[in-house]
């Protein structure tokens, strides 16, 4: 059934509020008021609550079905977070209130990275970032910060695998680095022979995710950090796919100097809809000195926050946000760490790798697995070799997976995979429902291989629309919704 | 553990299916020195009522601004937000979805960001809009160096009003981009300043109204400025309620319009989650950061709506993407959609009118304080006063008159030499009792 | 997609919740521990969000569409009600905590009791039933007790018309009287005539529902009350309709003794598919002081709650239920209360009547009005009349308004109706949807009079079920769940 | 006003379809002296913001039972409840809907039911169950009157141990239908006398276990002399987390079981709304009150649920149904079926035997209180204690101490003389310092 849009639905006067209109008076306003209609429609509250509900039931979530987004950590969203992170104590939190009346908050804050430092086995964490691609920003802007403080503010370039995710050569692009690629080996991995080649006295940094994207740990990690602090570089991590080792291995202890962590990755902050996410960056004993502000402090009177660098750190790069960061994010995974411990969060680690694991034994009769031999990591990568003469294509097959109820996996991601179908479970996934899964595509893999084409190439027929068209959208854009010339035109609101 | 469920025995059978003897097998790529046996020292697992004590017990050691008068503002405000628009931001379909990669099985969130877009379009008075950012600090960032890429130019001119946070963010990020920044010098006023501060090579002007002072500012002549020199003007705002109000920047002739979406759905939650809020004119389209969400159909001919122009973003484009920018702030702008639905344009005119008839009462009170010098000579919801004695001590005084006074402004900027400027606020929220204790309890420390 | 029952997930040792299990001593226990396992099923926390989201979206609600079961009064429920019923002021507070303690509670069931007498007129309520037919019982306990008190026990009659709720003669039944129908006047109302007959010294109360279940105010309800009163009888009103009157009629101005109120419809506490209510009775000064403990009394040191009978109202009846009845259900109802205000409150009936005589006025033309003569209140009748000929009967129309996306109307009730079909739109629909609903009523009675058959004899289509078989439920019943022959019986758990 | 989405236009068009000219028209039906032209003396509408406050003000006028240490308990207890309960009985889809009478497209709550039923019989080791009444205290009635029907006899003999509000409902109901109630003398293990009362005559034997003074009691030889007697045997337990730990009331012999279920996934909510649990023996399926959910299957053959038997109900039976009853406590039943999902057999066990752990430290800090007498030899999470001076102004003193001590037993049946013993609960939300603060307190009060 389609929904129509807010503004289709004739509420040009209505409100579902009521405000008691305070009397105008514009003498302060210099002439600034607004005089023609903004073009806002209302709806009375009955009529929103019924607009959003039908809305949702349009989407897919974690909470319906398995959705396993490689690379994306779908996994279950713990109420009580929701819960806590409610809290008057919190929720209604100022981010300049007296300091003296924000010791809890600043005490989640400090434990957090506490948490955080302690998983990783790193000295200091910077907990502004926004997301994974802000964690990067400032991670690379430290380390950037770092060669200059070190007279190396010559170095330009940032060493990338070409399966590394969008975000690490836009970031480094963002802070004027050029970037290069770092070759892979067959078997998935960093190219040593190619890093060392590549790792000349012009670089600043690499960038390496690890877990990498392929779903695979790189075996040489600590090899790959000691040539490059060999060559005076700083070694980034991309930490997305922190779920798979948490708990277990501590980037620290693998010659890490920063690494990002998406908070509702690993400690499983909901994504509502593709945010908000929340990136803290840990780093090395060599870059702490260069964390953005602001961070928080622990002294005799309690709990301070350190807000600007002028002072107390006259070689912090500067501030990545207004405020403190993403605090509803950091009481939600501070809880979910609290529940989970270092007992849980390790099993979490386990589960992750056992599921994924699984899927790939399931699955390996059926499809090609991209890297067949050894276990993978968090996350199976496919290729498409197995769909050769099916005329079914990644995409199809994905599309088809919604008839059955799933989630697509990640598509043509990584792009050192053809075809590539990588598969995340995570770990709050049960048996049966892997088992589920698995039968699905199994059945799915034999309905392509049977010749059923059109299962595929129509997909999806079950879902809330058929297969959208992405070419016109994007070849005149229609970006907002304006009134079809046959509309009337919302009239000016009376002066009541 | 209650969110894992794999018992032992489903453990036991998916090894023996995986063909390993134990899941060590599964993590033999680690190297040996790196694989830890030992637990980490933290806590272990605790059960849901002991977390949930331990942060109750967090939560009471702050105070909540519903807690008492409460008059801190400088970029993000204490409004009421409808309960419908938590109950909807709460439902699964919602809350743990994921980027709408996917269209056919994320209409609901696509649908959603297609009014956001339009609804921030309309506010801000520009022509496109996009499916949200971090929040108003970062956006701010990102609208400078749009202007970059749209007037391939290199400076930047930022008012002394713009809120010090913003100005921070913005010089950290578009300098690490290579751009000169010429922050002009903070003043009450400061806009006035700005024209004399443009030159040729200026790629934008970056002005905030109201500005962190408070102080609202026709900016059209500055607009009219900048065009002549070939530089964009970004219009910032912080306090979103105030579009209900006051000209919009698209009216005044910005080209690019960021805000802080805060004030319209989403709780103060100490500084984050927000949402960014980022309009522009329809010809910069294809330079703007972030999502973009638009219409088309699907294969039987019926609306519907995709993530589309993301050949702008990192995951396609990589280094050569418009922004960073992977994550945006889903499901606070479906905060500030579902709350401005509720408000229409009729309850966000009377929600703006309430907000300032507020701050003017404030204002006469404090003003009628002997000692107390208002500086904002015109406002919104938000305006400097001069508190004799420092404006923090002036707080940390009044704080124990179970007062919270507002945001001294050398917090945002100890180098602006304002350490006797005090920011307040006032919204929908103050109360006339509020405002009566607030200026007996300032008499009382100023006397 | 079907959705297995806990019971066959597998769960028999799995548990969504993190308890130190104590050692159990069981030297208190008197040797009264189970030994058997009890054959629960459990579920980690994942995997039951998942159950009950799936199946939650199998239910139709009032936030998803139009509701229109007559009589049951599906307005929309504003979730600041429940918002505020959640705060632990009111939900964490034991019923038996001491007084001193619960003072706002007390506070808040004073006001909610003032509002109710006063929107009545009637000089006391007595709270604490549970529903509707809970304050029935409430009300017709109460008039027994008065007439026992004036030596009138011998009463055993009570006379209720034909159209009534079903609760009606089952709550006289439960009291012990015999039940007694009265005729109803071809323009659905009770028949006077036959009332005055019927009124003989026997009767201890007649029942009716005013507006009627024909959606009719009965014109006359003063001589009704009046006729009762001399015959020595009490005049119960059943309350269910009140929401077509509130802020505008006051049952007290009409000669009422006894009304129960359903906070779920008038004042719109949550159903909850079919559940909790709540019922309080207005009573009037005749019966006042024969009603039920508890209550609540304001006095100079604060709110007092009268728990017993005994000593401060010696001709209670006795008691309804444990405890002081719906706190949950009154936090919601006083916060509707407040929202709407005096003017509100009338402005919810007058709409409420609108959209009835609205929907009545666009359906006429197609199908059939009960009684076209003049305005209806908050609900519209229709019978089968315009369905004769056609092979469609009033449950395939019901079930073929499903596939357009609307709950069905309530169906055959009132019994005094042919194949009736009752039509309650409440007032928190707007025109657009009222609209969309005729439009789809109607195009649904033209498919039924061009004989298209099919779409309704195997209505639904597009439901998660099509329709189902209630015989078969009922000749053998199923009731719960029982482990299959070849199902493994849950283990007994070990001792840990 | 917010609730109500009809604009005056739309009012006027519609007033115009139906063909009168003022809603007054519609209301002609209602006698002139009663159609009141003014409003009623009562506020006019309100905002959200202000009713918000307002509840708050009243909620902040109350003592949670989480405020401090907590021991009452009386039919009513302090659990903890998983976040997740709540959260899903606040989905539109079960909060907003109504009685399944569609099943088609109400299977989420008629599955939930069946589910529910499920579990109510399992607990209670009988073979059917209801899918809710409204709380412990009508279903113990409903049975008595079930009992009638079934045994077409009149005399119920209710013990001493019942939960003096459970006795008080019983009697007003069945009293009024015509049954002699024999209510034994209130005692602290008041099921040693039952045997005794029953008659050849008597309908039904009703006792409690855990008895209102916490004392748990093996009925199995007075089910035998009930069933001796032709009489059935109801067991009434108001604390359902002892489920968990004691022997069901069907391995014991009843015929018919009911509880209160608060004590899972229901907030205590000064009394309401609860859930009523209804377990019976198959046999008598027919003559049981309340809603039935059951299975059968659609027209394509598969698995769904509908509600059944309904020819004992009122809407179809009318003053011929087994009870009047309509309503059900149908989200609450969820609630409680949901939490009993995340227990599971395992936490339901774990979390009976943590409440008895807890009862006895109590136990063993307050009998060691000089003057204070432990009375139940046998419990499972509530014991009755007697204190010197009164068990209600030990309360109100220890109240001072920021302890809320228990429920005095004159407070639920002031006549039976018992003015010195005090209720007390313990439940796995209590603490060890909870407990050393109440006997400490004690102590300090005794002396």
């Amino acid at each position: 059934q389609d929904e129509a849009l807010i503004f289709e639905l004739g509420g040009w006067d209505k409100t579902g509020v009521d405000l008691e209109p305070a009397e105008l008076d514009a003498s302060d306003l210099a002439g600034l008021t607004r005089t023609a209609p903004i073009g806002l429609p209302g709806l009375s509250e009955p009529e929103t609550v019924r607009h959003y509900v039908r809305l949702s039931q349009k989407n897919h979530a974690i909470d319906l079905a398995l959705y396993p987004l490689g690379s994306c950590t779908m996994k279950h969203n713990p109420r009580l977070n929701e819960k806590a992170a409610r809290l008057p104590g919190f929720a209604d939190l100022h981010p300049l209130a007296p300091v003296s009346t924000t010791q809890g908050a600043l005490e989640l804050m400090d434990s957090l990275a506490h948490w955080l430092k302690t998983l990783t086995a790193m000295p200091a964490v910077a907990l502004s970032p926004k997301a994974g691609a802000h964690g990067e920003l400032c991670g690379l802007l430290t380390i950037k910060a770092a060669h200059e403080a070190k007279g190396q503010g010559h170095r330009r370039t940032v060493l990338v695998p070409t399966s590394a995710h969008g975000t690490n050569p836009a970031t480094a692009a963002f802070v004027g680095y050029d970037v290069t690629e770092i070759a892979q080996t067959p078997d998935g991995r960093v190219d040593l022979t190619d890093l060392a080649a590549k790792l000349s006295p012009d670089v600043a940094a690499i960038m390496v995710t690890n877990p990498n994207t392929c779903g695979l740990f790189e075996r040489d990690i600590i090899e790959i950090a000691k040539l490059t602090h060999a060559a005076g570089a700083y070694f980034y991590c991309d930490g997305a796919n922190f779920n798979a080792i948490v708990g277990r291995v501590r980037p620290g202890d693998l010659g890490v100097d920063a690494m990002h962590i998406n908070l509702h990755k690993t400690f499983s902050t909901p994504h509502g809809g593709g945010g908000p996410g929340a990136g803290p960056v840990v780093l090395s004993e060599a870059l702490a000195p260069f964390a953005p502000a602001p961070w928080v402090v622990s002294g005799h009177e309690g709990f301070k926050l350190v807000e600007d660098c002028v002072d107390e750190a006259a070689q912090g790069f500067g501030r990545m946000v207004a405020f403190q960061g993403q605090m509803g994010m950091f009481v939600r995974a501070y809880a979910y760490m609290l529940s989970h411990g270092s007992d849980g969060l390790r099993q979490v680690a386990e589960d992750a790798v056992l599921n994924a694991n699984y899927i790939k034994a399931r699955l390996s009769g059926a499809m090609s697995p991209a890297f067949p031999d050894g276990p993978c990591m968090h996350e199976a990568l496919f290729d498409d070799a197995w769909l050769e003469g099916t005329g079914v294509t990644t995409l199809d097959f994905a599309k088809a997976m919604i008839d059955e109820g799933f989630h697509p996996m990640t598509m043509y991601f990584p792009l050192v995979v053809h075809g590539a179908m990588l598969i995340e479970p995570t770990e709050t996934e049960s048996k049966q429902e892997l088992d589920r899964f698995c039968d699905a595509l199994l059945a799915l893999a034999e309905a392509a291989k049977a010749g059923d084409g059109d299962r595929f190439k129509g997909a999806p027929y079950l879902a809330p629309m058929r297969r959208l068209d992405e070419t016109l959208a994007a070849r005149k854009p229609k970006l907002t919704w304006r009134p079809e010339p046959t509309t009337v035109a919302p009239a000016p609101l009376a002066a009541e | 553990m209650r969110y894992l469920p794999l018992t032992q025995a489903d453990r036991a059978q998916m090894l023996g299916v995986i063909g390993v003897s134990s899941v060590d097998d599964l993590f033999a790529d680690v190297p040996a020195a790196a694989r830890k046996a030992e637990l980490f020292d933290l806590p272990r697992h605790a059960g849901e009522m002991e977390v949930e004590r331990h942060l109750n017990s967090l939560a009471a050691k702050n105070r909540p601004a519903g807690a008492g008068p409460f008059f801190c503002g400088a970029g993000a405000y204490k409004h009421h937000i409808p309960s419908t628009v938590d109950h909807i931001i709460q439902r699964s379909e919602f809350l743990t979805s994921y980027t709408p990669y996917q269209p056919e099985i994320a209409q609901g969130t696509l649908q959603v960001l297609f009014e956001f877009q339009t609804q921030v379009a309309a506010l801000t008075g520009l022509e496109v809009a996009n499916a949200s950012m971090y929040d108003g600090s970062t956006a701010c960032a990102e609208a400078v160096l749009m202007a970059k890429r749209v007037t391939r130019k290199n400076r930047a001119v930022v008012s002394g009003g713009l809120h010090p946070h913003y100005a921070a963010v913005t010089q950290t990020i578009a300098h690490a981009e290579g751009m000169d920044i010429a922050r002009l010098d903070v003043a009450i006023d400061a806009e006035a300043a700005v024209v004399d501060a443009i030159t040729p090579d200026t790629a934008c002007v970056v002005v905030q109204t109201p500005n962190v002072f408070g102080v609202v500012t026709d900016v059209t002549k500055i607009a009219e400025a900048a065009h002549a020199a070939g530089a964009l003007l970004i219009v910032v705002t912080t306090e979103a309620v105030s579009y209900g109000l006051l000209k919009s920047p698209g009216e005044m002739g910005a080209d690019i319009a960021v805000a802080e979406g805060q004030s319209i759905g989403v709780p103060l939650g100490f500084g984050g989650p927000y949402v960014g809020l980022f309009a522009c004119r329809e010809k910069f389209v294809r330079q703007m950061p972030g999502r973009l969400c638009g219409e088309t159909v699907d294969a039987e001919g019926r609306r519907g709506f995709v993530l589309t122009l993301s050949t702008r973003e990192q995951h396609i484009r990589r280094e050569k993407a418009t922004s960073n920018i992977c994550t945006n702030s889903g499901l606070c702008a479906l905060a500030f959609s579902i709350h401005m639905t509720l408000l229409g344009e009729r309850g966000l005119r009377d929600l703006a009118a309430v907000n300032h008839a507020k701050a003017r009462q404030l204002r006469d009170a404090l003003a009628a304080v002997p000692g107390v010098e208002v500086l904002s000579p015109r406002f919104f919801n938000e305006f400097a006063i001069r508190v004799p004695g420092g404006a923090a001590s002036c707080v940390e005084a009044l704080l124990a008159d179970g007062i919270v006074a507002g945001v001294p402004f050398s917090r945002l900027d100890p180098k602006a030499g304002l350490d006797d400027v005090l920011l307040v606020a006032a919204t929908e929220t103050t109360t006339a009792e509020d405002i009566a204790a607030f200026a007996k309890a300032l008499q009382g420390r100023t006397l």
